[in-house]
């Protein structure tokens, strides 16, 4: 059951649309009337109708890939194709400690922390204040407590505790860090100070947009003596229902003959606009 | 050089990479980009050439370094949010603060020439000088894009006649993406003294594709679906490649079904671009295709070709049947900043290919 | 440092890029590559070690520097036929012309070690110091992979346990390629507690990845198309994963359908991973998903998820239906040869993901 | 109807095989037996039995898509889903002057010149000699006589009439080339020359497997001053029928309840193994 204080992803006509935390007293107003949070105290899922009757809304629990279709962003975030490989090829699995830089949005933090789940941790680094302190907020609304997130230029000052003192909580220990993703503008800077956190056996993955990034990223990762790279692209397309009127071409000649009138057919259809590039992956292993 | 003829269909491409095609007449005023301008001032003048519009709405030409320094064709950066900086700090400052509202721009507009208003909209801009090189570049194209309009003209081209209408209604063209109407061509394989019959209902792209490579040396026969009743001259595309009489005068427009029937000699090509209902068609005309034919059909549903492949497959009079989709993506060529084209089409169409053997 | 035990799956990896999967006993006798060796010689030793098997068919610990001369994991050339020299005149002679026989090859290989038997037959090629330094390189490559047999020891994981399989027989797996596997669980979103209705005919590479997430908390039904009489043990991704007695106590094979129906608790997630009559399936049991559930379709065929999708969206019971697939590559990169690689598994399969609203 | 002499394509098992020269007193031998050339003399595309009245084989004329799918070839050639593009994307129609070099297993340059038909010219030339006397010898056995072949080092020696007497023919005239393809290791070491040649409102375009490659390209299109440039990949996945039997989950278990028993359907499967990449296609126009 939903609880008062509870931070739920609200859907509306069918999708995901925004984070909502049911506050005692409140009221969610939208185009079909008004809803009072008390009658959001119900189950995950279950269809909530407005005052009026109408438009019936859902709240749902947050999971990785809605978290990722809602939330809020400024620049461009890691969606669902580029978070899925990076957790399936960082074989990340419970239990296990886990570095990420930039924090973002949030968006990959919170899938890394569900794979490695409430018995492993999560340290995030972000350059930006303002995007540091929004993680903070997220993990805490989210209650995401394996995660901890650091306003930090890892460039400069790598992963390990350090003279800044505005970061609070436990910092992770050399070597001792199954896994790092780095999304930042010149991952080969922080390759050294990744070497010093990762386990032997341990791997890495950077995100780059730029095939200039990748080279630079591969020789240094070569020059380090990483392994085992690997480099990789992978984009998601959608299909859709299309419902299409089957009109015989005869039936326009000669009116009369109309062999399967009014015949309607599905089919799938491609949805034409899709993203044509996120970033290439390239992973690697510490050996 | 080659000069624009009156009644001739031109390509206007402009500093956006957008294209219109239009007619030149003798004082023919055009609305593009919301300007207003006479189109006959080109009357005469050579092909790949480079005009502005002014702020009196003039046609006025200028050099091709005037055009591509208010243009990105070359670059095309797509980028929207890559940037290679040691930090990401700036990023959250992306929107632009500009001290000139609305209605003095406007104002502007009728005072100023584009490249002017350029000027002034940066000068006002709270924070242009903080912004990355890269980000100044991007923040000078967008403006450029907005305020100045100039174009270039070229002859018309199955390619930019296909690129003007799919950008802006792909639907018209049955969602058939450039690649797919390229593969078309080539399974099409259309040779001198074809005979061909064909159903297009995408406007007639590829009738017109077909034509121009037959160049009149040879027939076809077109069934436009649901306009049936239609002057080949209505479909915009067989217009816009300004054919001869000759060409034009190969393609033979089918009114009536029954003369599909009425050909002297069988069909060297049956071809389909577009959503019909295939089978009623291969179930009809099938017999018509001589033995070596070729048969290619375009659609954008998998499981309609998937439909024909099994009727011409247990018809037993069709060699191997290749279906085929394919995947085409553009990709930006800049130092430092080479990866594929944020911005994609991902769905072309599919394709079938045959030949009859029977 | 984590040692390897008895009776522990682990993952070799050789220097041709390819893997086998095999349990460690002693005096466990294994057949690879045309060789028969001991691999009970790991027992004990630690993981991310490097070995060879010798002349003699000695497994013999080997270091990670001899390791890596002898392969090419990190450059990965798969460029055939791509060259960039000044001129393409030499690529006529691309074939070797060797002046050993077969014969006097494999008496070689009874007597000498890998790398002699390299050196060897370079020295007996007519054409090696013709080569261009990439030729070279490439043929080196070939000859190293064909005559050297090393391999370095990995503990097992989904994706090396994948990998293993998709490259030997992906119709075992239902062409379920990595991405669509990671997909697959990236919509599922396993969480703690979750209480799963799982079909997989896939020999349980999803269940396995749903279990290992899953951790022991939480519970999965798990219906094997046409296995309903097998022993959850009989699955070798499930084998191979040395998954704890907690995890594999999480895990219940369903032997009588009508036991799907006796779970006390709704279902959190109905998944299916491979062909099944999926109609049939929803049927029976989208009543048992709880309100706020996730469904999580996998097929090889969209005509069978569009299927699906009409269904579940004619039920009323179900939000957004999303169905997609995706397009992944592999990349070379390396100095001046950079690229998509030219092997690529173009179709991974169709995903169809969508909630239970009522 | 196919005469002596006739270079056509053979069919056999639904597929193009190879070339085959109808000469009179030849017998055409495969699996399904003897094929005496002269039951050849038939229409393209009929059935054609061996003498024991099996194994249908059918001769096809030669067009451009059978050319690429029949051509015998050394080294990597161009594909389809690349031709297609080049010839739409150089705006190639009857009448026109096209450049290629090099000519390689001749595979484009068959699609080439169909596609500026024989009041057309293609100019087309190899650095190695044995392959400009392979594409030599088939426009000759293919009839097509608006192809010319050279052998020449175009880097060196551009496309202009010269010194080298080894080549006869008709060259093409400076600024008189609407199009020009440059399939080279260094296709930048040929611009110049290539400047020379095309006509204003010309197009280029040049194909490449490495992106180091295309860079250099773009680099040096854009210091000559080309305009409109366009890079772009294009690759072609196949689909194929499969037969599935579709089987109720419960028949197995209760063996007497049985649905839709021994249904067999057909879907479309995707063709798993496919080119990844051939190479990137760099277009510019002579403005």
């Amino acid at each position: 059951m939903i609880q008062y204080g509870d931070t739920m992803i609200l859907f509306e006509d069918g999708k995901p649309k925004q984070f909502l935390t049911v506050t005692q007293g409140q009221t969610y107003q939208n185009k079909y009337g008004a809803y009072h949070h008390y009658t959001f105290l119900v189950k995950p899922g279950e269809e909530i109708l407005s005052k009026n009757g109408t438009g019936p809304i859902y709240l749902m629990t947050p999971n990785p890939h809605l978290i990722t279709e809602t939330v809020p962003h400024k620049t461009q975030i890691l969606f669902m194709a580029d978070i899925s490989m990076i957790i399936l090829k960082l074989c990340l699995k419970p239990g296990q400690r886990v570095i990420e830089s930039g924090t973002g949005s949030g968006s990959l933090s919170c899938s890394l922390a569900a794979a490695v789940g409430h018995k492993g941790r999560l340290f995030t680094y972000e350059f930006n204040k303002e995007r540091a302190n929004n993680g903070k907020e997220l993990f805490a609304k989210l209650k995401i407590n394996q995660a901890t997130c650091f306003w930090r230029d890892v460039y400069a000052n790598g992963f390990l505790k350090g003279e800044d003192t505005e970061n609070q909580g436990e910092f992770p220990q050399e070597s001792s860090i199954d896994a790092i993703f780095l999304d930042l503008p010149q991952p080969w800077l922080a390759l050294d100070h990744s070497k010093k956190m990762i386990k032997k056996g341990g791997r890495i993955c950077c995100f780059s947009p730029c095939i200039e990034q990748v080279q630079k990223t591969a020789l240094e990762l070569k020059q380090q003596g990483w392994k085992n790279l690997e480099t990789l692209e992978c984009l998601k397309r959608h299909f859709e229902r299309r419902v299409k009127q089957e009109q015989s071409l005869f039936d326009d000649v000669q009116k009369k003959v109309c062999t399967d009138q009014n015949k309607r057919v599905t089919y799938s259809a491609g949805i034409n606009q899709a993203y044509g590039h996120t970033g290439y992956l390239t992973f690697a292993q510490y050996i | 050089m080659e000069i624009i003829e009156e009644d001739t269909w031109v390509c206007l491409e402009d500093n956006r990479n957008e294209s219109k095609i239009v007619k030149v007449n003798e004082k023919k005023m055009v609305g593009w980009r919301k300007h207003k301008f006479d189109i006959g001032v080109l009357l005469h003048k050579q092909y790949n050439t480079f005009w502005k519009v002014d702020k009196t709405n003039a046609v006025v030409e200028i050099s091709s370094d005037q055009f591509y320094d208010n243009t990105d064709l070359d670059n095309q950066i797509d980028d929207a949010n890559i940037e290679i900086t040691k930090t990401n700090k700036d990023l959250f400052d992306f929107n632009d603060s500009q001290k000139l509202t609305q209605e003095e721009i406007l104002s502007l507009k009728k005072q100023k020439e584009g490249e002017e208003i350029v000027d002034e909209v940066i000068q006002n801009s709270k924070t242009f000088e903080q912004k990355t090189e890269f980000s100044k570049a991007k923040y000078l194209k967008r403006k450029k894009e907005k305020y100045i309009c100039c174009f270039m003209v070229l002859k018309t081209t199955i390619e930019n006649v296909h690129k003007t209408q799919f950008l802006e209604t792909p639907q018209k063209l049955n969602f058939m993406r450039v690649d797919s109407l390229a593969f078309f061509m080539q399974l099409s394989s259309i040779t001198q003294n074809s005979n061909i019959l064909m159903f297009d209902n995408a406007n007639g792209i590829a009738v017109s594709a077909v034509a121009e490579r037959l160049d009149g040396e040879g027939s076809i026969s077109t069934v436009f679906w649901n306009h049936t009743k239609s002057n080949l001259r209505d479909y915009w595309p067989i217009q816009q490649m300004n054919f001869s009489e000759e060409i034009l005068k190969s393609i033979k427009l089918i009114k009536n079904l029954e003369d599909i029937e009425k050909n002297e000699n069988k069909y060297t090509h049956l071809l389909i671009a577009g959503e019909f209902k295939f089978t009623e068609i291969f179930e009809k005309y099938l017999k018509l295709v001589a033995v070596g034919g070729i048969i290619v059909v375009f659609s954008t549903y998998l499981e309609k070709l998937h439909e024909v492949a099994e009727q011409l497959l247990s018809s037993g009079l069709c060699g191997k049947i290749d279906v085929l989709d394919s995947f085409m993506r553009y990709h930006q060529v800049l130092e430092n900043r080479t990866h594929p084209k944020v911005e994609m089409n991902a769905f072309g169409g599919y394709l079938l290919q045959t030949y009859k053997l029977k």
